[in-house]
């Protein structure tokens, strides 16, 4: 397929976001199309796999407004994972939210569908940048298209958490990633990203690690402590707003650009031989304990899955930073493994508020008797966050843990370890108190099943989630034209 | 004769002469149409100017057949072509989107006068725009000063009148600051030619009337301009004027000062002026600094959406002073960039601040309460030229926010302190836009206008027009690029 | 004599800063306008003073006439103009001063800031 | 003979100039608005006419002279009339002139009935 | 010497008589000390060979800004309040803007200096090529008409300007446009004799001077401008004595409305009909066969054009101001 089909990509969300708005009076045609619209573009996604597997790299400059920043679309394998995972979720993530929106008589409910497929435009857009600009501009989009969906419910404690979702993410882009931007072209005259990196012998010494900082703290959607406030702030949202954010499109869209930057911008050897990049590490170790540990401490069920993000983003940070083939191909599948737990777990979340209202941990005590599917769901997924087969989890965390061996890299053996256990200790109480409990008193317990749409969504995420310990074969092999791509 | 190479003359004879026709006319309706005629073939005339600039270079057009410094001449450079542009673009925009704001604002009796005083402040901008000579420079100014003290006039709060007595009074010292230096310069050349004051200059190199003569023009012009802490008149001026009228103001009419500013400095005073260069940069710097953060900071805690916008004009324009007193090629063309873009963004603001006083009836943000679910598309074009006036990437705002800090990052080591200033600024600029955002769209609407409906069709487009051309120029700035690039080599022939 | 030559640059001077106090500091709006009519003439009075030639006459070249020096025309061309412009302004002014007083009842700047506060 | 005028143009204007400062001594010194009027109109009047006299004198037969022939002209007209406008601006606005006394009717009645 | 002496004294006389502007509280004497003032200036450029310029002076300062000035005291409060002593700032900015303009004067060159840079150049240019090239004796004119006449057009557009506003402003007495602006007070001084009598006598002088002033410009000092002003006393005086009626009934706001503008705009055609005729915008020598010709009649047209138009917007700013009540 020619490189002139890629602005495709951004365009059908964009039309589909345009169809909705116009059809914004008949709620079933709105959602039919946006249903539509994300099988479209899961297809189209789709249908570029082939062409990357033979190892193309199709480009594309749409504008150079400025000498050397251009707005320039390419796909390269990794880029394309990321759009497969975001493509595909997002299909469930609509079926979802249909059910999940109508079960809970939302307002705005149009509004809601267009910035929705704007943000998967602006997700598709980050997975195709060519340079750090472009990368930029759809950051950027990104964060402005979900802030009405993090405000959704309008009212006043929203609208406060909302604000520091939109302030911490605005911020720190334009007050760091910007500059760091800048900093790159000036230093090295272009922002394309290269495999092998454009910086080498352009920064050296201490200014390396600086400019690493501004990125990484930059990158605010990385959620790398002490940036990753939004995230627990953004759970007033509402549930597939939170997957959306979590799973499908955000966080995600953050620790790909990390890694892409890590990769393709710094060049993974110059980095680490620089001595002064080396603080990234530990930062990524320390998020991943604390944020767990910081999520022993939840007693509301989102805001434990928020935190449990957080870790497991700073696991592929880790990963990345770990920086054997092996461990690379760890960060990415981990970015897939995680998507697929955490969607799973958010969903069966969603599903427990709109069927009984809960949200506290002590609520959820011997529901797994009432809704049965749904923990089952849900306790896979806590699974596959822990890291037991046969799930998702336990693939990547195989692959970055066998990375760290190989480099010997012990502290981030430890991490994996220690964090590996608390995940246990905070996943399992919540699995055992749902099964296992009585229910306390004065909780009602007369709810049944959420809605078919959400069960529906739900089981397929977690097919996914195990089927990914199985058919986990075409990742594979784009992690391999990947790392081949970086030697 | 051909008409073609008379454009500089034409550009500014054709608002100045519908002028005296349009206060002869009785009903307000056609003063209204004949005034945006007039400012509809002007902009198609700076249209015409700008190709031939980028054509042909620099124009230059001897009025009277006198050859200059004799007669007076007219240069039209990318510069003056982007300046004439603004102009010509903004007074079109604030007539064709202002009409029903503007009946309600102005008795149909006595709209002739004001659609005069409109094209007269027209043609005095443009005059500026292309004059070649110091002392005409003067005139043109008191021509467009007058011409916007009586736009300003005539808004319907009383403070209006208030506001605009101390416009007048500081106005005039501004001018007759920058006369003075003018006659320092004659005194001292006996010319008033700029290029021929450049070349003369060069014979007594710094005696001290010249010295002075670069401070007087150079605080007068910085008065007209409102550059921090000198901007006193602008923020009461441009909240009281009629919204129409500020849609104008914003876009142009502080540009042009600024204009003439670095016209003097450039072309006249760098080069033939031992270490203007340092000097200049050691006034204007640290002005502009402060008043970017300054001003930036007052905006977040204003009550009312014009005076906001008001004051993040000043902090605006504390970004152009800052790239023009950096005194290097990329802070020009950032300097000139910003010009352009921030009146592109700013008329935007304006634009629709002026359609929601048109429904809302105030523009206090207590009245503004939810506006923006009511006026969903106006709000959103609100929207996109706040992200250019913040400087979010693929808008307008940001080419120039990217030239400048580039510029600043290769000035000297102070480049990353400024840079720290320009983004808090810019953080701010989030701020205050977002508040208002925020209230406009979650917001309660007040209990009087819950009805409220959107503006006539035609203004939403003229609306987001504006907003997609913020748009359009932020992916394709080719034109604005090379108007830049243009004005700037000229500017620095003075000063290599 | 020669320091004398500079007298008409230092009488400049002072009724520059004669007016421009006025302007600044009166709080009458009439006087401040008044202030700008002497700050204005402060300066026509520069201009006129470079156009001055040592023996020269008024720059009117009549047949007959054996002048030789002519004082510089372009100052007193120029400071014509600056005239009709300063008056511009203070019929201008004066008519803003007339509505502000209908207004507000008063002209005394203090008392209209003090009125605009309370609104 | 030129002379002769010289002397007499030069007595002429330095009475002339004597009369305008005794106007101006009268127009601070006086007791009232209306005698201070009455002393500078007078010296007015007459002061400009010897000057320009003089000046006539010394100009000879000449269209300068002319000129200031019409000067004096238009100087004998306006000053008088002026001071007219002034008193009775004054008199209009209830300033009553500080007079001793004179027969029954006030002095400012009897000022209006003579303007009447 | 001599001229320079005098020049001292006036100046100091100058000097004196703004200190008394700004102490006065008494509007009304404030007023009449800064007619004196300009008087004292029209006096100062007269010594320092600008004749136009003087009687520019004396027709603006003496006459149309103490007018005005006295229109607007009808309307608004006579006296100042007790003003608050200096104030700090202030001083300060007056204080430091004197000592710089005393400072630069030592570089200047010193008054009547003949080989002062600024009567090289373009100055002696004129004075050398007005006889050839425009051929009329008053250079003053030539510049103002010719060389420079694209200053002299925005001169007369800020004319327009100010009339426009004031015209805006104040209309013809509350909420009347100007153009349909009558008033009450009809008789002024009418039954008043003397005066009458007095401004039967002087009414026609002046308005012959005003003629001959318009269309004696390119030979002895003046031109539209003054000329203008001095119409505009006759008026004034006309007004004063026959009462706003009459005189309203001799030239009607429209017809003032169209003299302000027609002026101006008769300038600018001049300034078209050049282009027209193939020359540049504002060039003359085009508009008659013979250049000189064309000098002179552009010349003289655009002088009167001036001429209308600053007797229109002064009489209808005076009429604005008085019917304003």
């Amino acid at each position: 397929m020619s490189a002139a089909m890629l602005p495709l990509l951004l365009l059908v969300p964009l039309l589909g976001a345009l169809g909705i708005a116009c059809s914004g009076r008949w709620p079933n045609l709105r959602e039919g199309i946006s249903l539509l619209t994300a099988i479209a573009l899961a297809a189209l996604v789709f249908s570029w796999v082939p062409t990357i597997m033979v190892g193309e790299l199709p480009r594309i400059v749409l504008t150079e407004p400025l000498p050397g920043i251009a707005i320039a679309l390419s796909l390269e394998p990794l880029g394309m994972l990321f759009a497969c995972i975001a493509s595909f979720l997002w299909i469930i993530n609509t079926i979802y939210s249909i059910g999940y929106m109508r079960g809970n008589e939302e307002k705005h409910q149009t509004r809601f569908y267009i910035c929705f497929a704007v943000a998967i435009s602006a997700t598709m857009g980050i997975a195709l940048a060519d340079n750090l600009f472009t990368l930029f501009l759809f950051y950027e989009m990104l964060t402005l298209s979900t802030y009405p969906l993090v405000a959704h419910k309008g009212n006043a404690a929203t609208i406060a958490s909302a604000r520091v979702y939109l302030g911490i993410l605005l911020a720190t882009s334009i007050g760091l990633l910007l500059p760091a931007i800048i900093w790159t072209w000036l230093a090295a005259g272009t922002t394309q990203f290269t495999a092998g990196g454009i910086l080498e012998g352009k920064v050296g010494g201490a200014a390396v690690g600086f400019l690493l900082g501004l990125f990484i703290f930059g990158i605010g959607k990385a959620a790398v402590m002490p940036v990753h406030r939004w995230l627990p702030a953004a759970m007033v949202a509402p549930t597939p707003v939170s997957a959306l954010l979590h799973a499908v499109a955000v966080v995600k869209a953050g620790v790909f650009s990390v890694t892409k930057i890590i990769i393709y911008i710094f060049g993974a050897d110059f980095l680490f031989s620089q001595p002064s990049a080396q603080w990234l590490l530990y930062a990524a170790c320390f998020t991943v304990v604390a944020a767990s540990v910081v999520a022993l401490y939840q007693t509301n069920l989102k805001r434990m899955l928020a935190y449990s993000t957080i870790a497991q983003l700073s696991y592929v940070i880790l990963a990345v930073v770990v920086l054997t083939p092996m461990a690379t191909k760890g960060a990415t599948l981990h970015i897939a493994a995680h998507a697929f737990g955490k969607i799973t777990l958010f969903f069966a979340a969603g599903a427990i508020y709109t069927a009984s209202h809960k949200t506290e941990l002590w609520q959820l005590a011997g529901i797994g008797r009432r809704m049965p599917l749904t923990m089952a769901a849900f306790t896979i997924g806590a699974l596959s966050m822990i890291g037991v087969p046969p799930t998702a989890g336990f693939i990547s965390k195989w692959f970055m843990f066998g990375g760290a061996f190989d480099s010997g890299n012990y502290v981030a053996l430890a991490t994996i370890v220690a964090s590996t256990a608390l995940n246990a200790m905070y996943f399992l109480p919540v699995v055992y108190l749902a099964w296992l409990a009585p229910a306390p008193e004065g909780v009602d317990m007369d709810h049944g099943e959420a809605p078919v749409a959400i069960l529906i969504a739900l089981g397929l995420t977690t097919a996914l989630t195990i089927g990914f310990f199985f058919f986990n074969q075409p990742v594979l092999a784009l992690d391999q034209l990947l790392v081949e791509n970086l030697r | 004769m051909n008409l073609a190479e008379h454009l500089p003359a034409l550009q500014v004879a054709l608002p100045l002469l519908t002028a005296p026709l349009v206060i002869l006319l009785r009903a307000g309706f056609l003063a209204w149409f004949s005034a945006f005629l007039a400012s509809l073939f002007s902009f198609a005339l700076s249209v015409q100017l700008t190709i031939a600039v980028l054509q042909g270079g620099t124009l230059e057009y001897w009025i009277g057949g006198w050859e200059p410094p004799y007669g007076i001449s007219m240069v039209v450079d990318g510069f003056s072509a982007l300046v004439l542009l603004l102009i010509t673009g903004a007074s079109t925009l604030a007539l064709a989107g202002g009409r029903l704001s503007l009946r309600r604002d102005i008795d149909n009796r006595r709209a002739p006068m004001f659609y005069g005083a409109w094209l007269i402040a027209v043609a005095g901008l443009c005059g500026i725009a292309v004059a070649g000579d110091a002392f005409n420079v003067f005139v043109f100014m008191e021509i467009s000063s007058l011409a916007t003290y009586i736009l300003v006039a005539a808004g319907r709060d009383r403070r209006a009148l208030s506001a605009v007595f101390k416009y007048i009074m500081i106005g005039t010292i501004g001018a007759t600051f920058y006369l003075i230096g003018v006659g320092f310069i004659y005194m001292m050349t006996g010319t008033l030619n700029f290029a021929d004051m450049a070349v003369r200059l060069e014979d007594d190199m710094d005696t001290r009337p010249i010295v002075i003569a670069a401070g007087f023009i150079t605080i007068g012009l910085a008065l007209k301009a409102a550059i921090f802490p000198l901007h006193i008149w602008l923020p009461r001026a441009y909240t009281y004027a009629p919204d129409a009228v500020t849609v104008f103001m914003a876009a142009c009419s502080t540009k042009v000062a600024l204009y003439i500013l670095m016209r003097f400095n450039y072309e006249v005073f760098h080069g033939n002026l031992l270490g203007h260069s340092e000097l200049f940069t050691a006034f204007v710097i640290p002005l502009a600094l402060t008043g970017i953060l300054v001003a930036s900071a007052i905006a977040m805690f204003q009550g009312n959406l014009k005076k906001v916008l008001a004051f993040s004009s000043i902090a605006q324009i504390g970004y152009i002073t800052l790239a023009a007193g950096l005194t290097s090629e990329a802070g020009l063309m950032a300097a000139l960039l910003h010009m352009f873009n921030h009146a592109l963004a700013k008329g935007g603001l304006f634009l629709c601040a002026m359609a929601f006083v048109f429904t809302a009836g105030s523009s206090a943000l207590s009245q503004l309460q939810g506006i923006g679910r009511r006026m969903p598309w106006t709000m959103a074009a609100f929207v996109v030229a706040a992200m250019s006036l913040i400087g979010v990437p693929g808008t307008a705002g940001f080419i120039s926010k990217w030239y400048l800090i580039v510029a600043v990052m290769e000035w000297n080591t102070w480049g990353p302190a400024l840079v720290a200033a320009i983004v808090i600024s810019s953080l701010m600029a989030v701020v205050y836009l977002g508040r208002f955002i925020e209230l406009a769209y979650f917001g309660e609407p007040p209990a009087g206008n819950a009805g409220l409906l959107e503006v006539s069709i035609p203004l939403r487009c003229l609306i987001w027009a504006t907003a997609l051309l913020n748009i359009g120029f932020g992916l394709f700035p080719q034109l604005p690029l090379a108007l830049a690039t243009d004005g700037t080599a000229r500017l620095l022939g003075g000063l290599y | 004599m020669e320091i004398l030559g500079l007298f008409n640059y230092w009488a400049f001077a002072v009724l520059l800063m004669v007016g421009l106090y006025a302007l600044i500091s009166k709080q009458n709006l009439v006087k401040k306008i008044m202030g700008l009519t002497i700050f204005q003439s402060a300066v026509f009075l520069f201009f006129i003073t470079t156009s001055k030639l040592e023996g020269g006459t008024a720059p009117i070249l009549q047949a007959g006439k054996d002048w030789t020096i002519f004082s510089n025309p372009l100052p007193q061309v120029l400071i014509l103009t600056a005239i009709v412009v300063g008056i511009s302004v203070t019929a201008l002014a004066l008519a803003v001063v007339v509505r502000i007083n209908e207004e507000y009842g008063t002209i005394e700047d203090d008392e209209i800031l003090a009125k605009d506060r309370e609104a | 003979m030129s002379l002769v005028l010289d002397l007499l143009s030069g007595l002429l204007i330095v009475v002339g100039a004597l009369f305008v400062l005794s106007g101006g001594i009268g127009a601070l010194r006086m007791p009232d608005f209306y005698t201070r009027v009455h002393g500078s109109s007078l010296t007015d009047s007459l002061g400009p006419v010897l000057i320009l006299v003089g000046l006539m004198l010394e100009a000879g037969a000449s269209l300068v002279s002319v000129k200031l022939a019409a000067i004096l002209l238009f100087l004998m007209i306006t000053s008088p009339t002026a001071s007219y406008a002034l008193c009775h601006a004054a008199l209009q606005s209830g300033l009553k002139p500080r007079a001793t006394k004179l027969n029954t009717s006030s002095p400012a009645s009897g000022e209006e009935q003579k303007l009447q | 010497m001599t001229t320079m002496l005098i020049g001292i004294f006036l100046l100091s006389l100058l000097v004196v008589t703004a200190f008394a502007i700004v102490r006065a509280t008494e509007l009304f004497s404030a007023v009449m000390l800064s007619g004196i003032f300009s008087l004292l200036m029209a006096l100062n450029f007269f010594i320092l060979d600008a004749a136009d310029v003087a009687l520019t002076e004396a027709a603006v300062g003496g006459g149309v800004a103490t007018v005005l000035l006295l229109a607007a005291l009808k309307l608004t409060p006579p006296a100042e309040a007790p003003s608050r002593g200096l104030s700090g700032l202030s001083v300060v900015v007056v204080a430091v803007t004197t000592l710089l303009m005393i400072y630069a004067s030592f570089g200047q060159p010193s008054l009547g200096d003949p080989d002062a840079p600024a009567h090289g150049h373009v100055a002696s240019w004129y004075i050398e090529h007005t006889p050839e090239l425009i051929d009329i004796p008053n250079t003053v004119t030539a510049v103002l008409g010719s060389y420079r006449a694209y200053d002299t057009l925005g001169e007369a557009f800020v004319v327009l300007t100010a009339g426009i506003g004031v015209m805006f402003l104040l209309g013809g007495g509350r909420g009347k446009p100007f153009s349909r602006l009558q008033t009450g007070t009809a008789e002024g001084l009418s039954q008043h004799l003397i005066p009458k009598v007095v401004a039967r006598i002087l009414i026609p002088f002046i308005l012959l001077f005003a003629l001959f002033i318009q269309f004696h410009g390119e030979y002895s000092p003046g031109g539209g401008f003054q000329a203008g002003a001095l119409f505009v006393a006759a008026m004034i005086l006309f007004t004063l004595v026959r009462g706003e009626r009459r005189a309203l009934a001799v030239i009607t706001p429209r017809a003032l409305l169209l003299m302000s503008a027609g002026g101006a705009f008769l300038y600018g055609l001049v300034g078209l009909a050049g282009i027209a005729t193939g020359g540049q915008f504002l060039e003359y020598n085009t508009l008659a066969s013979d250049p000189i010709a064309g000098q002179h009649l552009g010349i003289i047209l655009i002088e009167f054009g001036v001429g209308v138009t600053v007797t229109g917007v002064l009489l209808s700013i005076f009429h604005a101001f008085i019917a304003r009540d």
